[in-house]
């Protein structure tokens, strides 16, 4: 599917830590066709991240919700991408 | 006061304690984490903390709720950018009738907090040196 | 500041922190023992306490020493006199480089402090009358 | 044996919580015999107190240290009679 198409969708990927620190930014704006699941997201993040394998332990957040990987988008969305947590 | 709040200055043990206060509690326990010297290789001077602010409340706000449903009242603040060696980065208040609860629930509390909250802490070395505490860079510790 | 102390004036957590803080600890826990209304019959306005003060002081460095034999810093206060509701009677910090030995030395000071050190309340209501909670004329609780 | 025989001594009791109450003052100075044990102490306290039975939890203390209630007295002991604890 080529971007651009009609049910291509606009979504923000919102980056922390070393991924905001790897792609210069923590906000980015990626067209997908609609309904593409959330755990698709890394194969649309900037080079050199989307060449690397990403880190299995990767959770995703849907617009400030945690969310399963296979939950497809819709325009608009905020998916953010959690690596493993080091708070506290 | 708010019962669960980030902030990006000191954070005010006093004030969790007055917020849980009650005059049916007869036992608060606090939990207070602090930046430590550590020091594998070059020694830390500071914790830099990073958070997904609007995710991290929604979760610290559940964390709290577990925590209260072993009945206490709680409190949980998280500091945001820069701690030094020694500076608290979180503070944990459970206020409740008897001890048991209070530390039982501060305890979960704190756990909880660590294992579910996305936030994120990077390393700043002596010798300048940063790394982010993520899996990536470095392993979560 | 004495890691260790009787007050006849309130409780200061912060001087505690202080006193147990260093570069090489990660957690501190707290316990702050407060009055509580309580309530059999008619409510509690404060309490009253009274310490043999040389053998209480030792006994809770005693207490304070088997603490820290859990890997951390452990600080001791307890207040005499009248205590009023929400007000506090003793608090107990103890630091350590992970919270694990902080809260399980915090724990055991608490729990030893009140099993062994002399030191009595009585419990005073609001119809004015004050009972002692010494096994003669109330049981302990 | 009666008091004032040239090996009686004199020690003073500490007093604490209800006993202290109940008799009015939180030190009293009494003469036994040498050698008294602590844990008959409770004999020389003053009425109504030495009429009641001593609690079955009573505790001692000498000169500021536990000590078994069979520990012979000497001249000059501070002996403390300790109640149930309710500190904390």
């Amino acid at each position: 599917m080529v971007t651009g198409m009609p049910d291509d969708i606009d979504v923000t990927v919102m980056l922390f830590a070393s991924l905001k620190e790897a792609a210069g930014t923590d906000r980015l704006q990626i067209r997908v066709p609609a309904a593409t699941p959330v755990g698709a997201v890394w194969a649309h993040l900037p080079e050199p991240i989307r060449s690397t394998a990403p880190p299995t332990a990767l959770r995703y957040a849907l617009n400030d919700r945690w969310i399963a990987p296979g939950t497809p988008m819709s325009g608009g969305d905020r998916v953010a991408l959690i690596l493993p947590v080091s708070g506290g | 006061m708010a019962l669960v709040s980030l902030r990006h200055d000191p954070l005010r043990v006093d004030e969790l304690i007055a917020a849980t206060a009650g005059p049916d509690h007869g036992g608060i326990a606090v939990f207070i984490g602090t930046t430590r010297r550590d020091a594998d290789r070059t020694e830390v001077v500071a914790l830099e903390y990073e958070a997904y602010e609007e995710l991290a409340l929604a979760e610290l706000e559940a964390v709290a709720a577990e925590a209260e449903a072993l009945g206490a009242r709680v409190a949980i603040s998280h500091r945001l950018g820069r701690v030094a060696v020694g500076e608290a980065s979180i503070a944990i208040v459970a206020a409740a009738a008897h001890r048991p609860a209070a530390f039982a629930a501060c305890r979960l509390a704190i756990d909880e907090a660590k294992r579910r909250a996305p936030i994120w802490k990077r390393t700043v070395h002596a010798d300048g040196t940063a790394v982010w505490r993520d899996g990536v860079s470095a392993p979560v510790s």
